[in-house]
């Protein structure tokens, strides 16, 4: 029976973790078979979680997010029979397979997407938590919209430093009203929960808004540009299937636009806001990252980014 | 005859396990003033209390102006006439006068049209009853007598025609009484009825009609003031024949062992309660300090104890003592010789959820007999304390029982034998007999003269004059913060020092200090 | 920073303050009335908790303000309970009731909504809409005062105006009405109150009833208004910043005002900008968010003026020693 | 006179009081649609049906007896000190100080120097809402609540500044392994007993042995007879010369040392680095165990470990059934609602019945401790 832990900010933040348990879900209804959930009510019982989903004979258990990575480390050698998988971070065990996600790939398409629709010139991104991994958006999405026009002005705000920042809607609301003053008519979210307070506002304040991790279009149809898709779902879908089928590989692995492990989200819920154009321009530097003609850069290569 | 103002019957009231008030009966006939005496403790407040309906009795009727009346609340109360000034003011100090005065008895819902009608209002009761109040005051920046005043306008104010007085001369100089007695006297010709409580027989016979005696939550008499005198009343309040001096040889003093220079303390809120202060005390003397209260007394006492600072120089046998810092502490004081019964023992004197052997350690903890090492010796702290209830005949005898659960008297004992153990050189009491009934009272005064024959010196604060003109071989009296002069208790009365609390000093009569100790070296023979 | 900063810092802070606002004139009718009440963040969780989901479920705004504004002053009788009737500890009462409503809203949003603690987003008639002051839009273009009104002070949601309302309100009710003054009287001294005929107990009560009844406004607000629907413990110690104001206030409704606005702004800037530069020093943004709590501890010890709470707050009245 | 014999007043009331608030939890279960007594099964055999419950409810009950002796010791002083939270924390910082400051070759050396660091943070933050209130008179209550606002916001400062390990989540790095504390598995196994895996760990007996010392300090010594003499009334301690100003710095700072404490079992024993929340509600749970425990310490182990199994059923509650673990904190609020708040409901109601069914025979002469 495989296991997920679903982490802070809740299974339905509309985001990251619910992106997860509705890849598990996909699972469990198509093989009919159960898997143990729980889900962390703070960070310091990770241990304790993640140790007793090992005592009850969970297999694989997966762990979402950066967060997992010190204390995965130090349960993981203790279960040598268990396998464990995490989600956003690299942990260098015997029986850890760690996912990561080219988020910059995907970032730098939502990027040239807000360019091209912003008509004041200005786009925004809201951060969760201060950590590389969401600079990392950041630095794609910039470097995005500066490829559709270079004159473009990238506003970029953090929510906090700490993982109360993943889960602040308000102040997520507030951070976008103030981009919106200083001109910004696009702004990208990349907050967990507080993204759902950014989403709203933007519909409120009637500027177009791009959601991630999940495809988050239809919370706000009509001011929804688009949604950055991170398919977290895909990789717990799939460590529960090859768990199963006695393919489970630890090592890395990396999920990229090659292998839709990342992507634009198009449907019925944005249809009228993307244009022709947008969508060719997105196909077309789709193709060109995969072939490697376009290089975006890794903000958590070097930690710094060049726009 | 006319129906009776107020009668009560039956009257019975229990906090818990003491009975307040047993079975009371009384008649209070209209426009006359009824006193009520009895004891500390009898339960003269806690009927007064039910009458008002601040308390709701167990058993009893009321009747009112002959009609029987329920009074579950005071709302019933003031309904019904009747108004009520409690032993301790029921005032906002931060509200004026006027809105201490409409508050409750407000007409509409804004209060700007109750204020203006009040402040007519009360222009007109200030007038005929020589109650003259500045509307627009704080309670806060009016003393007692000015504040007695609002709480009887309060009553006025609500139509009252029956008045309450819950000891309301306690707090009053002999002078601001007179003229209380006069606003009194004038109601009373109004026609209203006055029942006023004190434990004072100078007063009831001075101004009531009848008086009744309560004596343990019973009503044990009714009389006319006319056919009573102060002897019989006293006796019906204790139950038995009073003795009314304590019997002691005369003093022996000798060194000064207190001497206080220009002692001066300044209280929380600023206000300057010593206003140099100069006094001595001399070993095998004892020096009253009567006093209405209030007027610096329990500072006096609580800056020697080392419960407050002050200024100005204080010497123990010689040795000056700190007034301010660390080393101005209750501590210090001890190890310098000063035991100390302070006036509120149950607040002060003792830990009221502390065993009786606790107690008995009280201030005296880092005694090293009561150590060992860094551990308290509770043996020899519980061996102590069997001998010294012993030595007082604390009842019950038992070191376990918890200070709250002894008598009043008992509660006393066990500080004084506390104390009195410690053989000190200056023992400073207050009230040591407050509160605390007459069997008690002569032990203790038995054991404060003792001492004093042991040859120690003792500082006594009192309000009650009986005890200090009995107790004291010379009497200070404290007035404002200030001592208002010397007498020896065979020069002087009751009646030259009520003068002197009020603040009169009888030039005539022109005691200086000097004289007083010219005085006494006259009396004793000899010069200290 | 330019004036259309500025401005909108203040509009900002007029939204971030009206919940403390509300809160802190919740805590004043309490305190007041001499009962202490560290539970305004409770109510106010419990209030934000149930106007989003009833508005959720109904659809009705209105509906979720009189549902949150029923569960703030089921809570506030509950307060009542144990410190009027009971005469139990304040403090402690108002301990136990924040975790009660942080466990309560949990375990009741999961069980309703099974969507991790939250309720569903509001949308739509579900949540307040903002209003346009009249003549916002012809003033906008005045210099300084324009903007100032129509951007800064125009387009909140009613519960804003109902806040801003509800200080002159109270200066009212406290300092001209019957009402007020046994209120205070009760505050500062319930003997002189119960032997004046009235009763302590129904003051108190009622004290703490309209402290229920802004507190279940402020959370309701919060989460129909300042947000879209309830998330877990989304008042983040509001409660205790209100409390803070209150001291900050001297317990008097104008002063209170000033004392939300500024913590209002205080979080507004640290929302929008991460650290302050303050010329030489630069503070950084863990403690701006811990600033209104420094600024209570400076002004509780007295360092800006001493805060005399009402003297016979925080005590039980027990007529029978 | 009292009102209540000793042993209704000791047991009979908070047993009462316990009984109410689980009965209305009870209810709350019912009212989301599960089965209450199920529920009380699932964490009763959560809690202590294995070596692996019990370690974790004994593991919780560890950080409750620090936190509930904290505030034992402050209320004997009439003192409540609610910082218990901001203490720990800080005092969690002085742990995670001493253990990454030196490469500790062995627990043995590295417990006592943590104790220390822990008890002095722990202190050194109880320390300024102590003074506040004995010079400045302000409200310890609103002061302490201030400072666990404050102590989060610092612990973030730093660790989101100098303390932060390399990786993305705000936390230290690990502590040496020489600062590892041996856990009760490790202990056991040296006997031959496999017990399940927990973070329970040699702290316990630390916690057991700070309980026998705050016994001793507050009904043998000196400090404690002047604690207790404060708590009961202030005018009298100044009558016998005991300094309001010395015992309120000296409660709170014990008190606050001993909330520091906690941080051995949390941060040392179980995380081995230092995380932003770390005492998760650890102080305010002490609040609702020194209420229950009537602030004496034997109470106070016992309504801890109670408080332990509350927290370890909690979890496995969560796990087997879709009841939060948020459930522990509506108990963990009855709790304090019923004993603390609501006291008077059950008393005074008691205290007829005893009235009226007579004085008992006079009690004997039970010692107070
Ligand atoms: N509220 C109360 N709760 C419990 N006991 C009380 C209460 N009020 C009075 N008592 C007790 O009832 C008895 C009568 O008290 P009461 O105050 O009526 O006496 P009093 O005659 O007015 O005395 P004093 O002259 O000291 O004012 C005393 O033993 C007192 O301790
Ligand atoms: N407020 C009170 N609450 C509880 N019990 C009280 C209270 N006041 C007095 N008692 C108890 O009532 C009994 C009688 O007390 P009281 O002070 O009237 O004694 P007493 O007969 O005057 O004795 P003594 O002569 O020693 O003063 C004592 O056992 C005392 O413990
Ligand atoms: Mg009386
Ligand atoms: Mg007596």
């Amino acid at each position: 029976e495989p296991g997920l832990i679903i982490d802070l900010g809740g299974k339905f933040d509309k985001s990251f973790n619910e992106s997860a348990y509705n890849g598990a879900m996909r699972w469990s209804e198509e093989t009919g078979e159960s898997y143990m959930e729980t889900e962390l009510q703070s960070e310091a019982q990770r241990e304790q979680t993640m140790r007793r989903m090992a005592e009850r004979g969970a297999n694989p258990i997966v762990v979402l997010g950066f967060a997992n990575a010190s204390t995965l480390e130090k349960v993981a050698p203790d279960y040598p029979d268990t396998d464990f998988a995490i989600v956003d971070m690299v942990v260098e065990q015997p029986n850890v397979q760690s996912i990561v996600f080219s988020e910059h790939e995907g970032s730098y398409l939502v990027g040239m997407m807000a360019a091209m629709a912003s008509e004041t010139g200005t786009v925004s991104f809201v951060g969760g938590m201060d950590v590389p991994l969401i600079r990392k958006f950041a630095c794609g999405y910039a470097q995005g919209a500066k490829a559709v026009n270079p004159d473009i002005t990238v506003i970029e705000n953090m929510t906090g430093t700490t993982p109360a920042a993943w889960n602040d809607p308000v102040k997520g609301g507030e951070l976008v009203r103030a981009q919106i003053g200083q001109g910004s008519d696009v702004v990208f979210a990349a907050a967990g929960g507080t993204g759902v307070g950014v989403l709203q506002t933007a519909a409120d304040e009637g500027i177009e808004a791009i959601g991630v991790d999940s495809n988050q279009n239809y919370l706000h149809p009509g001011t929804m540009l688009t949604s950055m898709v991170k398919r977290v779902d895909n990789a717990v879908y799939d460590a529960f299937n090859a768990a199963e089928a006695g393919t489970f590989e630890t090592g890395i692995q990396v999920k990229d636009l090659e292998d839709d492990g990342v992507g634009v989200a198009l449907d019925e819920y944005n249809e009228e806001l993307v244009t022709d154009d947008m969508r060719s321009a997105v196909e077309e530097a789709k193709q060109q990252i995969i072939s490697g003609e376009i290089e975006v850069h890794d903000y958590t290569s070097d930690d710094s980014c060049p726009v | 005859m006319s129906d009776p103002a107020i009668e009560l019957r039956g009257i019975s009231k229990s906090f818990g396990a003491v009975k307040a008030n047993k079975d009371i009966a009384i008649r209070v006939m209209p426009g006359t003033i009824h006193g009520i005496i009895g004891e500390n403790g009898a339960g003269k407040s806690t009927l007064m209390s039910i009458l008002y309906g601040f308390y709701r009795a167990d058993r009893g009727e009321i009747f009112i102006r002959g009609e029987r009346t329920d009074i579950p609340d005071s709302q019933a109360a003031i309904r019904a006439g009747i108004g009520m000034v409690f032993q301790h003011f029921k005032l906002v100090q931060n509200f004026t006068v006027l809105e201490n005065i409409v508050l409750g008895a407000e007409e509409g819902a804004l209060l700007t049209t109750s204020l203006g009608k009040a402040r007519t209002l009360l222009k007109q009761l200030s007038e005929d009853y020589e109650l003259q109040v500045d509307p627009d005051a704080r309670i806060e920046d009016l003393g007692v007598g000015m504040q007695q005043r609002v709480e009887i306008l309060k009553a006025l104010y609500r139509q009252a025609d029956i008045l309450i007085l819950d000891e309301p001369t306690g707090v009053l100089t002999p002078s601001e009484a007179d003229h209380l007695f006069r606003i009194l006297e004038g109601l009373k010709r109004e026609g209203k009825t006055i029942i006023l409580i004190t434990h004072k027989l100078r007063e009831i016979m001075e101004i009531t009609d009848t008086v009744s005696v309560m004596r343990r939550g019973e009503m044990t008499a009714t009389v006319k003031t006319a056919e009573t005198g102060p002897e019989e009343l006293a006796e019906l309040m204790v139950g038995r024949k009073v003795l009314l001096r304590v019997e002691k040889k005369a003093a022996q003093p000798g060194a000064r062992v207190l001497e206080i220079e220009d002692l001066r303390v300044v209280d929380g809120s600023g206000v300057e309660r010593l206003r140099g202060i100069s006094l001595d005390v001399r070993a095998g003397e004892i020096l009253g300090i009567a006093g209405v209260a209030g007027n610096g007394q329990s500072e006096l006492l609580e800056v020697l104890g080392g419960m407050r600072s002050g200024t100005g120089r204080v010497r123990v046998n010689g040795d000056e003592l700190d007034l301010v810092g660390p080393r101005a502490d209750a501590r210090t004081r001890r190890a310098r010789g000063i035991a100390h019964v302070p006036e509120d023992r149950q607040h002060e004197g003792l830990i009221m959820d502390f065993h009786a052997w606790e107690n008995v350690a009280f201030g005296y903890h880092a005694d090293p007999a009561y150590n060992r090492g860094l551990l308290m010796d509770n043996d020899a702290l519980r061996r102590d304390t069997e001998r010294k209830i012993a030595k007082f005949d604390v009842r019950p005898a038992d070191c376990w029982q918890t200070a709250k659960n002894f008598s009043g008297g008992n509660q006393q004992k066990i500080v004084i034998a506390r104390e009195l153990e410690r053989d000190p050189d200056l023992l400073l009491v207050g009230q040591p007999t407050r509160g605390v009934d007459i069997g008690a009272i002569e032990f203790i005064h038995q054991q404060i003269v003792a001492l004093r024959d042991a040859g120690k010196a003792i500082l006594l604060v009192s309000v009650e004059l009986d005890e200090i003109l009995s107790l004291s071989d010379r009497i200070a009296v404290m007035f404002d913060g200030r001592i208002m002069g010397e007498r020896l208790p065979s020069q002087t009365d009751e009646r030259e020092l009520g003068l002197m609390m009020a603040g009169i000093t009888d030039t005539d009569r022109g005691h200086t200090h000097a004289e007083v100790e010219g005085n006494l070296a006259h009396v004793h023979g000899k010069v200290g | 920073m330019d004036f259309l900063t500025i401005v909108q810092i203040l509009d900002s802070s007029i939204r971030l303050a009206t919940p403390l606002l509300l809160a802190c004139l919740a805590g004043l009718f309490s305190e007041r009335a001499g009962v202490f009440d560290i539970g305004l963040e409770g109510k106010m969780l419990v209030a934000a908790f149930f106007s989003a989901a009833i508005a959720a479920t109904t659809g009705s705004v209105w509906l979720g303000l009189l549902a949150g504004v029923a569960a703030s002053l089921v809570f506030a009788a509950i307060h009542g309970l144990a410190s009027i009737t009971f005469r139990g500890d304040q403090l402690i009462s108002g301990v136990a009731l924040n975790f009660l409503a942080a466990g309560t809203t949990v375990l009741i949003a999961q069980d309703w909504f099974a969507q991790g603690a939250r309720t569903p987003a509001l949308t739509g008639a579900a949540r307040f809409a903002p209003i346009d002051l009249p003549f916002a839009d012809a003033l906008s273009g005045i210099p300084l005062l324009g903007p100032l009104y129509a951007q800064a002070l125009s387009g909140h949601t009613i519960l804003v105006y109902v806040g801003l309302l509800a200080v002159p309100a109270t200066w009212y009710v406290l300092f001209r009405t019957r009402f007020g003054l046994r209120l205070r009287a009760v505050g500062e001294n319930p003997g002189a109150v119960d032997t004046a005929g009235v009763s302590v107990i129904r003051l108190r009560y009622a004290a703490v009833l309209i402290c229920g009844l802004l507190c279940g406004l402020a959370g309701a607000y919060l989460a129909t208004g300042l947000a879209a629907g309830f998330t877990q413990d989304m008042t983040a110690g509001r409660g205790f910043i209100a409390l803070a104001a209150l001291i900050f206030a001297k317990w008097r409704p104008w002063y209170a005002l000033w004392a939300c606005l500024l913590f209002g702004f205080l979080q507004a800037v640290s929302n929008r900008y991460s650290t302050i530069d303050l010329w030489i020093v630069e503070i950084p943004n863990a403690f701006v968010i811990a600033l209104p709590y420094i600024l209570t501890v400076v002004i509780l010890a007295g360092f800006v003026g001493r805060a005399t709470p009402p003297r016979a707050g925080g005590v039980p009245y027990v007529k029978e020693r | 006179m009292e009102k209540l014999p000793r042993w209704a007043d000791i047991a009979l009331v908070p047993i009462l009081n316990l009984l109410l608030a689980l009965i209305v939890s009870g209810i709350v279960v019912a009212l989301i649609g599960q089965n209450p007594f199920e529920a009380m099964r699932i964490m009763v055999d959560g809690a202590v049906g294995s070596t692996y419950g019990w370690g974790y409810t004994l593991f919780y009950a560890t950080n409750f007896i620090f936190t509930g002796l904290a505030v034992a010791v402050a209320f004997h002083a009439k003192l409540f000190n609610i910082g218990g939270e901001g203490q720990a924390q800080f005092g969690s910082l002085g742990v995670a100080l001493v253990c990454l400051a030196v490469p500790w070759p062995h627990w043995t050396l590295a417990l006592p120097a943590a104790i220390l660091g822990g008890a002095l943070f722990g202190a050194g933050w109880a320390a300024i809402p102590a003074y506040l209130q004995a010079r400045r008179g302000s409200h310890i209550v609103i002061t302490t609540i201030m400072f666990n606002f404050i102590a989060s916001a610092l612990l973030v400062y730093l660790l989101v500044g100098i303390l932060k390990a390399p990786g993305m989540a705000p936390e230290t790095a690990r502590f040496p392994e020489g600062a590892y504390l041996p856990t009760a598995r490790d202990i056991f196994a040296v006997i031959g007993v496999d017990f399940g895996y927990s973070p329970l760990n040699v702290t316990f007996l630390v916690a057991l042995l700070a309980a026998w010392l705050v016994w001793l300090l507050l009904w043998r010594t000196r400090l404690g007879y002047e604690i207790r003499a404060f708590g009961h009334s202030e005018p009298a301690a100044l009558y016998a010369g005991i300094s309001p100003f010395r015992i309120t710095m000296l409660a709170m700072l014990i008190s606050g040392a001993l909330a520091g404490l906690m941080a051995i079992n949390a941060v040392m024993g179980e995380q081995q680095r230092l995380l932003q929340d770390n005492v998760l509600g650890a102080g305010f749970v002490g609040i609702a165990v020194a209420l229950m425990g009537r602030s004496h310490p034997v109470g106070v182990l016992l309504a801890a470990i109670l408080f332990g199994a509350l927290y370890q059923g909690g979890a496995e509650l969560e796990f087997e059934t879709s009841v939060p673990r948020d459930m522990v904190v509506v108990i963990q609020a009855l709790v304090i609602l019923f004993t603390g708040a609501l006291d008077g409901m059950t008393r005074s109601p008691l205290e007829r019945v005893f009235l009226r069914f007579g004085r008992r025979a006079p009690e004997p002469g039970a010692p107070a401790e």
